[in-house]
């Protein structure tokens, strides 16, 4: 493969970039490295978007779909990252879900590992893809009753004293307070 | 004896293996632990025919040529009946194990049988064109036949029935080519999943008879009996030390594969060797 | 079916008779490598008990617990690290994070125990058999630090440029200055215990990182209402005691809590600190002297709603800040915001009536609930060797009172001072500023019976006087001052061995044959102030007892035995600002609590 | 290509199979007695790691797969999430047990791309070394693994042994056996020991002549070839589809390797180029690897002589203990021995990470693609399938 | 293993759902697999044998062949075959792998251990024979480890599982595994191993804490 020069990347990136903004309504493109952007989308929009990246835009490489729990404003954001395996190209496409009802279209007929992700946001955030296969079943946790683990109201650190057995006997005091009590009342 | 072999095959990977009394102690542990559950009667009863097996062989085995008290036994047909006990021990297992439950042993049985039927075949072609060659049933007369120098071995005067037996002794003994029947990495540990405590023991105890006594019947047939003990021991020692060899570097066949396998050279050796003779 | 493919894995066999690789004794024949993750060892001597190694365990594997001979002492928090096996990894970052580097691992690595209690253990208390074997991980070598060990350099004014003007030597921080040297914290607290007034120190650096000035200032007005003087002056003790210190540079607290102060306008004290409507409880107290010690009595007295009338004998606030100390360490103007921001809590003060002459002490007895002495020392001592009498021989004090006054003094061709401690130091940079100004050279010489390295000045004051030109010659005790035909010669001075004897008691000793002569026309001693209290009448006086070197005790809430006078600041203890300003607000809520239940 | 050639290459009555039911499920109804539901379940054996896969045969062949995965599940990306940046540094290399250094690297990586910082020259070689040792210590077990799935156990052996040894370098290089906390976000944290090199040479040279041993042991061994040509086999076509990455996709004659294509660290200095084979079966993946480990050797050697000798080893990071990462997110991605292996890590410019996801490449090629692959497997072969592909479970569910 | 656990019914699979079936006399017999599959009789104290001499030759027999049950339950396990090749042999100390519980009588836990793993050691173990030992590697089973703040894995193993022998680390050096098995051999040869033993008496103490931390207690769906 001929070296690529970092000038002939970009502007394809910035190509590809433009023929999306043309066709779908993208906001906040972010350029992380020169083969790498986050390019946001929104819900109804984006498994189109990612239909005609992978179809006509050369980007066969499905890298990741994961959740990020956006508490503070009530959002889940759901990322897909693709790659572009010939110009050797990543681009992410961030979509804003409301955490309340958390749904999403299934994007399983696309790339079959999709599938898995699915099952496993749907496990580990509790956002459900209504149609994908095996979705529901449980897929790391067996006998989970209470929120889905990866929410940011659930602290893990009380649900782990309260079930599982700390050793008691430990304590320990903070320097200040200790010479704050020993030296000067 | 199973130790020596286990320390050699360590040897060849760089470590020390087992000390050479080993297995003793293992036997003695089995029978020391507390509890066994058994399913059944039949799983009881396993274990026992599988002893009564090996015990069998054992004992129409002569051992030493015309010494009086270690020909224990041996009369004109005991040929066949040591062919029955070998299968009868190998029956037994499998009636056993299958009582266990286990699906894993389910598996085993049925790849153990179809093995032990394939190695039957060439084995028995062999031992029929050694009866037919020293016409006679009786192992004592065919260890008398051979006496007398190297030459008179059944290896040089009928060698085709020699190999297809050596091979076929391959899948006897188990090792690694057609190790199916314990397949440790496919299926844990085949048949004797469900065996344990004093259970095992007995199959342990058995084993180790069972792989002496078959090397000491090969060596009757086919290398010229023993004279006395030193013999018995080395050349036991070197035919069980075959399968060994062959073992440590080749991975294993899938069943069908080592079916297929058998039927094909061993019996083509088989074959002739009767041919030959005929 | 290529027959090689049958014969070739046969080649294996060749192993056979090559000797095994097997470790022969697995046990205690394979030690860990140089540089292995063992099990912890922590020299307890070194270990100030920071907790830092606490802070940065991510399995909270690490306690901080009291460990049997290691009290709390200044600068040591008295804790040690206790680690619990049941949750380290092995990670090794608390010995990255150490400061002082006592915490170090070992290359021991079998510990086989049937009871899971036993895993717990304080390294270095309980003699473990890998104590002692120096193997193992220690802090990597080159520059490899989590925090900075290096100062933020402060920029000065240079030497040229500073020597002949009053004006501030010390330019602060700029933001990301202060924020990236603010960095440098590990929030330890081990300075809270040191600092006379138990500032909040490491909360005040954090809003400095954070930038969030006003929290800051909150901090700073709990403990310390002038921080804008505390700011140049203070002997910042915290900062000798400070962890980061100990294999680096000690973080430069001072200059922070100056650069908090600096960007609050004064304007928006009373938004920010809320102490505007504060309801007046009826009660008055009077406080003599507006030093430091009197302004923070004041503060926080009017905090708590007493009416605080101040008295100060001179024409403007401050005392001993305004008048002991030159403009280009402490500028006027920092002074007046700190002090007007307190005389704005309702706080009215009575300049140029001195205690004794305008009203007496029984007088405010009467008038007022309660009464705060702060006089501080203004009174000059001399050494007494012949001569001192002679018009050209000053007293620190009354020179640099007349300095910051403006009036006009007496600036001779050579001068010498007398006396090695801060003021001394004041004086001979102010000196060598005004001889720049009238006779552009600097011909200064400061002499003191302390020999260089136990200078009672702080190191960087001794560092710009020489920067300054003055000569700083230590060591010598003076012992007579020549005058020949009315005008003064120099000093005689003579090498001096030991200051103080065995019971610690002031009497140096001289080594007679080892003589020098400094040439001067013009002396100026500064071996220390006296207190002047004669305003306090005998009758009252009888109440009280005195301490050694005629200082007045108090107990812990500053009361004299008399119980209505309360005494603070320098004529009860310590030379600095910050014991004056700690005295203050001690004695607010000592006289909080005596007026409640009176 | 060759298509899946079957030992009696004649087409397995479909008749006992189950036909597909309307929704995708396959309608067994093991009452029938037709079909035995297998576990071939975490307490096997051979699995690499705990993973669980149920198995429905009829005889011999597999009629349906479905892997369960979750026994090693410590939810680190929950972990990470109450842990500061330095802290996660410790927690997220117990990701995946048989390679440590690329979680080290990616957080680290992650850490300063975020926060712009930039690592010194020698830490930059300092961590490819490390990276390239990781990859030659996984390949040394995985190589040899293959054979011993076949019960060829000798192989193994040697391969773990040789594998202990590099494991000591590790030891005087960074501290730790297998976890070596060594590439810290910001640079490393020591230079080379002295004497290192030589006895780097040393373990070099034992391993070529261990690579000789396994050629003759099982590359020509006629049994290997037996069982394994022909089985697991991978179509080019389902690459793409199922994301399959790394040695398996290269089997498959796809030129693909993350140091070639987004050349990162020190990659670009070394000149290698990528393996690559035809016939995409067990077989080709197993010769894929051993051209891995041979590369590797050369890697290091490469490395050892053109590192710089001397050199500061950590950037300046701000003080850890309240360190505060701009907000942002960024993937970034290295070539674990088992292919493409990324951190997705978002920041929401506290003290600690919003968000750190891995992307481990048994991710696919153990759920997805082995149930694919397993349909009308032998049982025999299921075990050696499963390392063919180098599954290691706890990358799947962290 | 009964079926009174409070949020049990939510997570039973169908087919162990307690049923009703005609019987082929009519008569409806009630089916309730989890009860039946499992039985539910306590395990007894088996004390040892009376004289003293049997016993001493027993237990040393015992600690002489170690058979682990190969089952690597944490990251620990990555250390166990270095323990199995040429490097450090612990086939000489008589330490040999079984795959299955039935025949092995050490179990090594080699970490942490995940409350879906807890679920299939608690069986293995209970499908151990005899003088059972166990033995914990790393931190994680003493307190916790790293992951003490996990919701997924338990903190001390001594809950669930009579324990023998700690070794610490994280990730234990196979030579301090093999220093593990010498210690575990002194113990048995000692006459403390009654694990077993152990795990009989506070029986209902083990099995409250497993319930405390399992919810599913649905067995892979054998069917036969």
């Amino acid at each position: 493969m001929e070296k690529k020069n970092k000038s002939s990347i970009v502007n394809i990136k910035s190509s590809i970039i433009d023929d999306i903004k043309s066709r779908f309504e993208i906001t906040d493109i972010v350029h992380r490295r020169d083969n790498m952007t986050f390019v946001t989308c929104e819900k109804q929009k984006t498994i189109a978007l990612i239909t005609h990246m992978k179809t006509n835009l050369g980007f066969k490489h499905f890298v990741l779909l994961t959740a990020v729990d956006w508490i503070e404003d009530g959002k889940f954001q759901l990322t897909y990252i693709l790659n572009n395996p010939k110009q050797k190209l990543d681009i992410a496409v961030r979509t804003m879900i409301s955490r309340e009802e958390a749904t999403m279209e299934t994007a399983h007929k696309l790339w079959k590992q999709i599938a898995t992700y699915q099952r496993e946001l749907k496990e580990m955030f509790g956002i459900d893809f209504p149609g994908s296969p095996r979705v529901d079943e449980n897929f790391i946790l067996e006998g989970w009753n209470d929120i889905p683990p990866y929410r940011r109201d659930f602290d893990t650190k009380v649900y782990a004293e309260e079930t599982f057995f700390p050793r008691p006997g430990r304590k320990t005091n903070d320097p200040a307070e200790y010479m704050k009590k020993n030296l000067h009342k | 004896m199973s130790a020596t072999m286990r320390k050699i095959g360590a040897r060849v990977a760089g470590r020390y293996g087992i000390p050479f009394y080993q297995p003793w102690i293992n036997i003695i542990k089995l029978y020391s632990l507390r509890d066994s559950i058994t399913h059944g009667v039949m799983f009881y009863l396993g274990p026992i025919f599988r002893v009564s097996g090996g015990v069998g062989i054992f004992l129409f085995m002569p051992l030493i040529f015309a010494s009086q008290h270690f020909s224990n036994f041996s009369f004109a047909g005991d040929l066949v009946l040591i062919m029955y006990f070998q299968f009868f021990g190998m029956l037994g297992m499998a009636l056993g194990a299958g009582e266990g439950g286990h699906p894993h042993s389910a598996i085993g049985i049925s790849r153990g049988l179809s093995q032990f039927t394939t190695i039957e075949v060439p084995m028995t072609l062999a031992v029929i064109s050694i009866a037919i060659q020293y016409n006679t049933l009786s192992i004592s007369e065919i260890v008398a036949a051979q006496q007398g120098g190297i030459l008179h071995w059944t290896l040089f005067t009928n060698p085709f029935a020699t190999v297809a037996a050596m091979l076929s002794l391959l899948g006897a003994f188990g090792h690694s080519p057609f190790n199916l029947v314990k397949a440790p990495n496919e299926i844990p540990i085949g048949p004797p999943t469900e065996y344990h405590s004093s259970f095992l023991g007995v199959l342990r105890t058995n084993a180790a008879i069972l792989h002496v006594i078959e090397a000491v019947l090969f060596m009757n047939l086919f290398f010229g009996g023993a004279g006395n003990w030193f013999e018995l021991i080395v050349k036991s020692f070197f035919i069980y030390f075959w399968s060994v060899f062959v073992g440590i570097v080749f991975p294993r066949f899938r069943i069908e594969q080592s079916v297929q396998w058998f039927l094909k050279i061993p019996l083509l050796l088989g074959v002739i060797a009767i041919i030959i003779f005929m | 079916m290529a027959i090689k493919d049958i014969l070739t894995p046969f080649t294996a066999w060749k192993k056979v008779f090559r000797e095994p690789v097997t470790v022969k004794d697995p046990l205690n024949d394979r030690p860990g490598a140089e540089r292995y993750r063992g099990f912890h060892k922590n020299e307890l001597k070194t270990c100030i008990g920071c907790g830092s190694c606490e802070e940065i365990c991510e399995n909270e594997a690490i306690d901080l617990v009291a460990v049997k001979g290691y009290d709390t002492k200044d600068g040591d928090s008295g804790l040690r690290p206790m680690v619990d096996y049941g949750r380290c990894c092995w990670c090794a970052l608390c010995v990255d994070v150490c400061t002082t580097g006592s915490l170090t691992l070992s290359n021991e690595y079998t510990w086989v125990a049937e009871d899971p209690e036993e895993f717990r253990f304080v390294p270095g208390a309980e003699n473990k058999e890998w104590d002692n074997n120096e193997l193992g991980w220690k802090k990597p070598t080159p520059n490899y630090e989590f925090y900075g060990q290096k100062r933020q350099t402060m920029e000065e004014l240079h030497p040229e440029e500073r020597d002949h003007s009053f004006i501030e030597m010390i330019k602060g921080y700029s933001k990301e200055q202060a924020q990236l040297e603010a960095d440098r914290c590990v929030e330890c607290g081990i300075c809270i215990a040191t600092c006379p007034a138990n500032m909040g120190i490491p909360e005040y650096i954090k809003a400095v990182r954070e930038d969030d000035m006003e929290y800051g200032l909150k901090v700073l007005y709990e403990t310390n209402p002038l921080p804008e003087i505390c700011g140049r002056i203070c002997t910042h003790k915290c900062e000798t005691v400070c962890s980061v210190g100990h294999n680096g540079e000690p973080l430069s607290i001072r200059w922070l809590k100056r650069y908090i102060a600096d960007q609050v306008e004064s304007a928006d004290y009373k938004r920010i600190l809320g102490t505007d409507g504060i309801e007046n409880n009826g009660k008055t107290v009077a406080v003599i002297g507006s030093g430091p010690a009197g302004l923070s009595a004041a503060h926080y007295l009017s905090l708590l709603g007493y009416k605080v009338t101040i008295f100060e004998q001179f024409a403007q606030a401050g005392g001993m800040m305004r008048y002991g100390i030159p403009e280009y360490r402490l500028p006027y103007n920092q002074i007046d915001k700190d002090i007007d921001y307190i005389l704005s809590l309702g706080v009215d003060i009575k300049y140029n009536t001195r205690i004794g002459k305008d009203i007496t002490l029984s007088e405010l007895r009467d008038k007022y609930d309660a009464v705060f002495a702060g006089t501080g020392l203004h009174l000059g001592r001399s050494t007494g060797i012949p001569g001192t009498d002679h018009e050209n021989v000053y007293q620190a004090i009354e020179l640099l009172n007349k300095i910051t006054e403006g009036k006009e003094i007496h600036v001779a061709e050579k001068i010498v001072v007398i006396g090695g401690g801060n003021v001394a130091m004041d004086i001979t940079r102010s000196l060598a500023r005004l001889q720049n100004q009238k006779y552009g050279r600097v011909q200064m010489i400061a002499t003191a019976l302390e020999s260089e390295e136990n200078l009672p000045a702080d190191v960087e004051e001794v560092l710009e006087a020489r920067e300054e030109k003055a000569i700083v010659n230590a060591g010598w005790g003076p012992k007579e001052i020549e005058i020949k035909d009315g005008k003064i010669k120099g000093l005689h001075v003579v090498k001096c061995l030991s200051i103080f004897d065995a019971e610690g008691r002031f009497n140096p000793k001289f080594d007679e044959d080892n003589k020098n002569f400094f040439e001067a026309d013009m002396v100026v001693e500064s071996i220390g102030q006296g207190m002047d209290i004669n305003y306090i009448t005998e009758d009252i006086k009888a109440e009280l007892k005195f301490g050694p070197r005629g200082r007045i005790t108090v107990d812990e809430n500053i009361q004299s035995d008399a119980k209505w006078l309360f005494v603070g600041g320098d004529i009860i203890q310590g030379p600095d600002v910050i014991h004056g300003i700690a005295n203050g607000h001690k004695a607010a809520y000592g006289i909080d609590n005596f007026l409640k239940n009176k | 290509m060759k298509e899946q050639k079957n030992i009696f290459n004649r087409q397995p009555d479909r008749s006992k199979y189950p036909a597909k039911k309307k929704n995708g499920k396959l309608d067994i109804d093991l009452s029938s007695g037709k079909f035995v539901k297998l576990w071939h379940g975490p307490n096997h054996p051979g699995v690499t790691g705990n993973m669980a896969i149920e198995l429905t045969l009829s005889g011999d062949e597999i009629v349906d797969a479905k892997t369960h995965v979750g026994y090693l599940h410590r939810g680190f990306e929950k972990l990470m999430e109450r842990r500061l940046w330095i802290q996660c540094f410790p927690t997220c290399i117990r990701m995946c047990v048989a390679e440590p250094d690329y979680n080290e690297y990616l957080l680290a990586k992650s850490a300063e791309e975020l926060s712009g910082i930039e690592v010194p020259e020698m830490a930059e070689w300092l961590r490819t070394l490390v990276l390239e040792m990781a990859r030659l210590q996984s390949l040394l077990r995985t190589v040899p693994g293959q054979a011993g799935t076949l019960s060829l156990g000798i192989g193994v052996q040697w391969g773990v042994y040789l594998r202990d040894l590099v494991l000591d370098l590790f030891e005087e290089l960074t501290g730790g056996r297998v976890y070596h906390m060594y590439i810290i976000p910001g640079g490393v944290r020591g230079l080379l020991p002295d004497g290192f090199k030589k006895r780097m040479e040393e373990v070099l040279g034992k391993i070529d002549e261990f690579v000789k041993n396994i050629e003759n042991l099982m590359f020509n061994n006629i049994v290997f070839k037996k069982r394994t040509k022909g089985v697991g086999y991978i179509k080019p076509s389902w690459v793409n589809k199922y994301g399959i990455v790394g040695p398996n996709a290269r089997a498959a004659g796809f030129k693909r390797d993350v140091r070639k294509d987004y050349p990162y660290l020190v990659y670009d200095k070394l000149d290698f180029d990528i393996t690559h084979e035809t016939d995409s079966d067990i077989f080709a993946r197993s010769m894929i690897r051993k051209k891995e480990l041979v590369l590797t050797l050369d890697l290091i050697r490469q490395i050892m002589a053109k590192m710089p000798k001397k050199g500061d080893i950590k950037a300046q990071t701000p003080n850890v203990l309240h360190w505060k990462i701009p907000a942002g997110e960024t993937y970034v991605r290295s070539e674990s021995s088992r292919g493409e292996y990324g951190f997705y890590t978002v920041s929401d410019g506290s003290t600690k990470p919003r968000r750190i996801n891995l992307r481990g490449p048994s991710y696919t090629h153990a759920v997805v693609l082995l149930e694919k692959l397993l349909i009308n497997a032998n049982i025999a072969d299921v075990h050696s399938i499963m390392v063919s592909l180098q599954t290691c479970p706890p990358e799947i569910e962290r | 293993m009964t079926n009174e656990n409070k949020n049990h019914e939510k997570f039973l699979h169908e087919e162990n759902k307690i049923r009703e079936v005609k019987a082929p006399d009519g008569s409806i017999i009630k089916v309730d697999p989890l009860n039946d599959y499992f039985l539910d009789d306590r395990p007894e104290i088996k004390k040892p044998k009376t004289n003293k001499i049997v016993e001493k030759f027993l237990n040393w027999s015992r600690a002489e062949s170690l058979w682990v049950l190969g089952f690597g339950t944490g990251c620990g396990s990555i250390e166990i075959p270095p323990l199995m090749t040429p490097r450090f042999d612990a086939f000489r100390f008589g330490v040999a792998m079984r795959p299955t519980p039935r025949q092995s009588n050490v179990f090594i836990i080699s970490g942490y251990l995940a409350v879906k793993t807890l679920k299939r050691v608690i069986r293995s173990y209970e499908q151990m024979q005899g003088p059972k030992y166990v033995l914990a590697l790393g931190s994680c089973t003493i307190n916790g480890g790293m992951y003490w703040d996990s919701y997924n894995t338990i903190n001390r193993l001594d809950h669930f599982i009579p324990v023998d022998v700690y070794v610490a680390g994280c990730m234990p050096r196979p030579e301090a595994l093999l220093a593990g098995f010498m210690k575990l051999k002194e113990r048995i040869k000692a006459g403390r191993g009654e694990g077993a033993n152990e795990y009989a008496e506070k029986f209902d103490w083990y099995k409250a804490n497993q319930k405390k931390i399992i919810n599913d207690w649905n067995m892979p769906d054998y069917n036969w």
